[in-house]
């Protein structure tokens, strides 16, 4: 008898604890208010990314075209996987002293594992992370990037 | 002929008559024959594609999401969508397949979905065949799709698939007597097999009403051992992603699986389907005794939207259930079979024919 | 149990190594023969009862290859480090652990994958990343022209 | 790779199913070469190597700060937890003592990295046993945390937010309200998990029992983290070898003794409740010190060996530094934890089912590159 009440038992047991999984998906199919589901080619316009987020190491310039990378190169020696290759000229400067300044930033970003290190190790905070995310190209030549802008300067007062 | 949408029986017989005159009866029949066909395939193929959307629909609102949205409002047309690139997708050979039954697999198992829709009432008057054996023939037709699966497993020269196949076998094996005890069931209740005589039984009060206790339990063990007979989850070992990759039709791609796609989703609107029928009044609308405005309105609404309707209600059941559980293991899939549903099926049925005896039914 | 007492009583247990009080742990040398039997002494004593083998590391020291074992107790939890070193670059062989912890299994697999260090008495003594083309690339002397970039 | 199959002894009636490197519930290239018997598993073979980076070769050529970015990329899901474990490896060898604010940030973070972890651990549970709609409310309530994430340090999974001396960046002011708003939110819904999975009949069915293994052998195996904790032992280095701001907050460790499927994923799912005490211990308290100790330019290590062990969502990572006295570890060792819990796979699951074989598997959680490295 006993063994019979425990058969009985497992069987309203076993469809109460069925029918609480029912009411959970049940709740979110009859109030479907709380997607939060992001539409997202569609609301590329309002998608705004945070402002740390990590999509793409950039060079800012200001308005005269001017950026602070001096070109010593102490991001390529940090960069782990040679995703930065300086490639550095010498100039004479107003003053009539050589100076040594960059010609060519290139970032290989097909390479870069967005650790941070070159962008945190920057002595002249030259470096920031961009927060474009859409990268995919059809040729992937097309991810290497000359980060400074062509006929751009080093800022003044930037060593 | 007047073309009555509560009533179409009037329409039927004028298509028959019209035909039968200017033709030789032989040639009628093959006609009308031929119309059903094409009728019960376009059907086949529209409900096909909408319950194919409306699962998705209804698991992307359960799970807190959107689901299709992109192609046509709301993404109606994505099934289309879906189907038409499945049309164009490479049938890969299988080496070492049994080639005649690996073709062969997917059409039994449409075939038999096919059969089956061929004699289910949709509204008065719009059945293809009344069969006095209805039910009896719907049970038979019905079981007749595990065959394709097992050809399906076996000629596909992949181990996941075959055990799909077994596990399938054994599960229809055994869940095939629940579903005929539930039915059996209605059928002391309702003292006939044929199923338009079973609808206007159901004129003043459908039988889960009429049948109290019994009728309900009935309707639940129809439901779960439905749902173990179409290979739906919680019961769809046969498939079982996370197991056996895609188990019976691991192997198919394009057309040919398309079919399997399809068949499981008809399948699933035959089990609702008969459920309606048996259980929920078929195409009859809800009547309560001594309303008449009520009923009025009810009557309003015509037949074939309340078969439908009502299908959809247990086919949402259905899927409610498949999108909420975890999958059973072949063991407990048949422990539950025969140690609790077959149990209480056969207590069930003796318990009907007492209330049937005893008169305590309406 | 402090590093000093562990060390005084490994001592005692396995006389014959090298013990070393290091920073963190008690490092104790073990001489390649002597492995099995020291291992066994240190997880039965009932004093130091290292009953986990946390792990197997090896390590190619120049001139010998070694492995290094980090025991702990999961009673007092104390560990210790045990070193053995062999010198025969081409067919380095060291008992092998697994009898008295099964965890030494699929850690000496990677150590005979890695460093091609065999171990004697391993039940299934196969490699478990590398197929068996590959040399062994955590040895110092290992050199991939293709698949290390030198910078 | 043939060969491997081919040297299966086999008995009568035996036949040998390949799980993977592709298949849904392996998650990720974990190949088992299972022999069966009709559906009962009578040997399970684990092939692992599909995904060797060889990080620990790629450590010998890469400074300290450098080789943070890496340990990202083994056990993904505990990212923090792993870059955590290195810096405090070299700060140790260094004799560092890093500010209070960097321990508790260093211990919320660690926090969160193990709820969403243990989210994902849900969500890919209930898609192994069947119930597709868990994977979807997983990852639903994991992308807040991921928010938390991307916001603070920048990444979303792969967070290099750790550096040797400290962090990388200072938290985000948003910090502290997105992560008590996280916790508030997550308190309503941890409930709902176990309305919809937990208590289910066939969920218990499916898991009680199955994959035993007890407490002895779980030492003897060097299971660590849930998977250990789930038999009854006692192995969490938050407890036993506390680092960070370990030590400041009262927690319970989670210990069951059964050591069945259904335990392991019960004490990750009151570890999650843990995690969100430990965490609002801390948030609000997070005292005022610089985010980083100031290093030099050029990291070297005095010359020595240096072990680090933390407690990941999946166990003990050990971390082995040998050091020659230059700017590159002479050797490094990562002592994983996925590693040790795949070794017993097979006693787990000989004698039961295919089906079982899935849920032991996935009740392991283990995460494919933390294996290979």
């Amino acid at each position: 008898m006993r063994g019979f009440i425990k058969y009985i038992r497992s069987i309203f047991d076993g469809l109460i604890s069925l029918l609480k999984g029912l009411s959970v998906t049940g709740k979110y199919f009859f109030k479907p208010g709380t997607t939060w589901t992001q539409q997202y080619p569609n609301n590329r316009k309002e998608l705004k990314m945070f402002d740390r987020f990590k999509g793409e190491v950039t060079m800012p310039h200001n308005d005269k075209n001017e950026h602070k990378c001096t070109g010593c190169g102490i991001c390529e020696i940090n960069c782990p996987n040679g995703t930065i290759e300086i490639i550095s000229a010498s100039i004479v400067n107003e003053e009539g002293k050589k100076q040594r300044i960059i010609d060519k930033h290139i970032y290989h970003l097909g390479m870069c594992t967005f650790c941070g290190l070159c962008v945190k190790t920057c002595p002249f905070q030259a470096l920031a992370f961009g927060q474009e995310f859409e990268h995919a190209v059809f040729d992937r030549t097309k991810l290497t990037k000359i980060l400074n802008q062509p006929g751009s300067k080093l800022m003044k007062g930037v060593a | 002929m007047k073309f009555n949408i509560y009533d179409l029986t009037s329409f039927t017989q004028w298509i028959d008559s019209s035909l039968r005159a200017s033709m030789s009866p032989g040639w009628a029949v093959a006609v009308e024959m031929i119309i059903i066909g094409l009728v019960i395939l376009i059907f086949f193929a529209l409900i096909g594609l909408f319950l194919v959307y409306a699962e998705r629909k209804v698991c992307a609102l359960m799970q807190n999401r959107l689901g299709p949205n992109r192609v046509g409002p709301g993404g109606i047309f994505q099934t289309v969508a879906d189907l038409v690139k499945l049309l164009f997708v490479e049938l890969v050979p299988i080496k070492n397949a049994d080639k005649i039954l690996f073709n062969l697999a997917p059409f039994i198992v449409i075939v038999a979905s096919i059969m089956a829709i061929g004699a289910l009432p949709f509204a008065k008057g719009l059945q293809a065949i009344d069969l006095n054996i209805g039910v009896f023939y719907l049970m038979a037709v019905s079981s007749m799709g595990v065959i394709g699966v097992l050809l399906a497993g076996w000629s596909s020269n992949n181990k996941y698939s075959l055990i799909g196949a077994m596990r399938s076998g054994a599960q229809i094996v055994s869940y095939e007597l629940s579903v005929g005890l539930a039915l059996i069931t209605m059928v002391v209740l309702a003292g006939t097999m044929q199923l338009s005589e079973m609808i206007e039984a159901q004129r003043w009060g459908w039988f889960i009403f009429k049948g109290h206790i019994p009728a309900v339990i009935a309707f639940v063990i129809y439901i779960v051992a439905g749902t173990a007979e179409t290979n739906r989850g919680p019961f769809d070992l046969a498939e079982a992603e996370s197991e056996l990759t895609a188990g019976y039709h691991t192997e198919y791609s394009g057309i040919k699986f398309a079919l399997f796609f399809l068949a499981e989703y008809i399948n699933m609107f035959i089990v609702a389907a008969i459920a309606t029928t048996v259980f929920l009044g078929g195409w009859m609308p809800l009547h309560v005794y001594g309303w008449d405005g009520f009923n009025k309105v009810m009557d309003f609404i015509p037949p074939f939207f309340w078969f439908l309707g009502k299908s959809f209600g247990v086919v949402f059941l259905m899927m409610w259930l498949k999108w909420t559980f975890p999958r059973l293991r072949i063991d407990q899939l048949l422990t539950l079979e025969w140690k609790f549903l077959l149990p209480i099926n056969i207590f069930n049925l003796l318990l009907m024919a007492f209330l049937v005896l005893v008169g305590w039914h309406w | 149990m402090d590093n000093v007492q562990l060390a005084a009583s490994a001592a005692a247990l396995a006389p014959g190594n090298e013990i070393v009080l290091g920073k963190q742990f008690v490092e104790m040398t073990v001489a390649p023969e002597l492995l099995v039997s020291t291992a066994t002494a240190l997880k039965q004593n009932k004093d130091t009862l290292f009953d986990m083998l946390v792990c197997i590391t090896g390590v190619d020291w120049g001139k010998e290859l070694g492995v290094v074992y980090h025991l702990r107790s999961t009673v007092s939890n104390h560990m210790i480090v045990l070193k053995t070193k062999v010198s025969d670059r081409e067919n380095p062989e060291i008992d092998s652990l697994c009898s008295l912890w099964p965890a030494a299994d699929f850690h000496e697999r990677e150590v005979f994958d890695l460093l091609g260090i065999k171990f004697r008495g391993h039940p299934d003594l196969r490699r478990l990343f590398l197929d068996s083309t590959w040399g062994y690339p955590l040895r110092k002397d290992y050199k991939d022209d293709i698949n290390i970039l030198a910078k | 790779m043939e060969e491997a199959v081919n040297n299966i002894p086999l008995e009568e009636e035996e036949y040998i199913i390949n799980m993977g490197p592709q298949h849904p519930s392996t998650h990720g290239v974990l190949r088992l070469v299972v022999s069966l018997k009709g559906e009962m598993v009578q040997n399970v073979e684990p092939h692992i190597g599909y995904i060797h980076r060889g990080i620990e070769k790629m450590c010998e050529s890469l400074t300290y700060p450098q080789i943070i970015h890496l340990t990202d990329r083994m056990d993904y899901l505990s990212a923090h937890i792993n870059n955590e474990a290195v810096s405090l490896a070299v700060e140790k060898a260094l004799d560092i003592e890093v500010s209070d604010r960097v321990k508790y940030i260093r211990t919320i973070l660690s926090e969160l990295t193990r709820i969403q972890s243990h989210q994902l651990f849900w969500a890919t549970f209930g898609m192994d046993l069947g119930g597709l709609t868990c994977f979807f409310y997983g990852l639903r309530d994991r992308e807040l945390v991921m928010d938390i994430f991307e916001e603070t340090c920048g990444g979303r999974m792969i967070v290099s937010y750790n550096c040797p001396g400290g962090l990388m960046n200072d938290i985000h002011p948003n910090f502290q309200k997105r992560t008590k708003d996280f916790i508030k939110y997550f308190r309503k819904t941890l409930p709902e998990y176990d309305r919809l999975l937990t208590g289910n009949v066939i969920f218990q069915e499916r898991l009680k029992g199955i994959g035993i293994i007890n407490r002895e052998d779980a030492i003897a195996w060097g299971l660590t983290g849930p998977v250990g904790r789930a038999s009854g032992f006692s192995c969490d280095i938050r407890k036993h070898n506390p680092y960070s701001a370990y030590n400041k907050v009262t927690f319970k460790e989670i210990l069951y003794n059964e050591g069945d499927s259904f335990h392991r994923y019960q004490v990750r799912m009151d570890e999650m409740r843990e995690s969100m005490d430990i965490i609002e211990q801390l948030i609000d308290n997070i005292p005022e010190g610089p985010y980083a100790e100031k290093m030099k330019p050029v990291i070297k290590l005095p010359e020595g060996e240096y072990w680090q062990s933390v407690e990941t969502a999946r166990g003990e990572l050990g971390v082995f530094i040998v050091s020659d006295g230059n700017k590159n570890p002479y050797r490094m060792k990562f002592r994983s934890p996925c590693f040790a819990n795949l070794a017993p796979l097979n006693i787990l699951a000989k004698g039961f089912k295919i089906a079982d074989l899935v849920a032991i598997n996935g009740s392991l959680d283990l995460v494919i590159p933390d294996i290979d490295r």
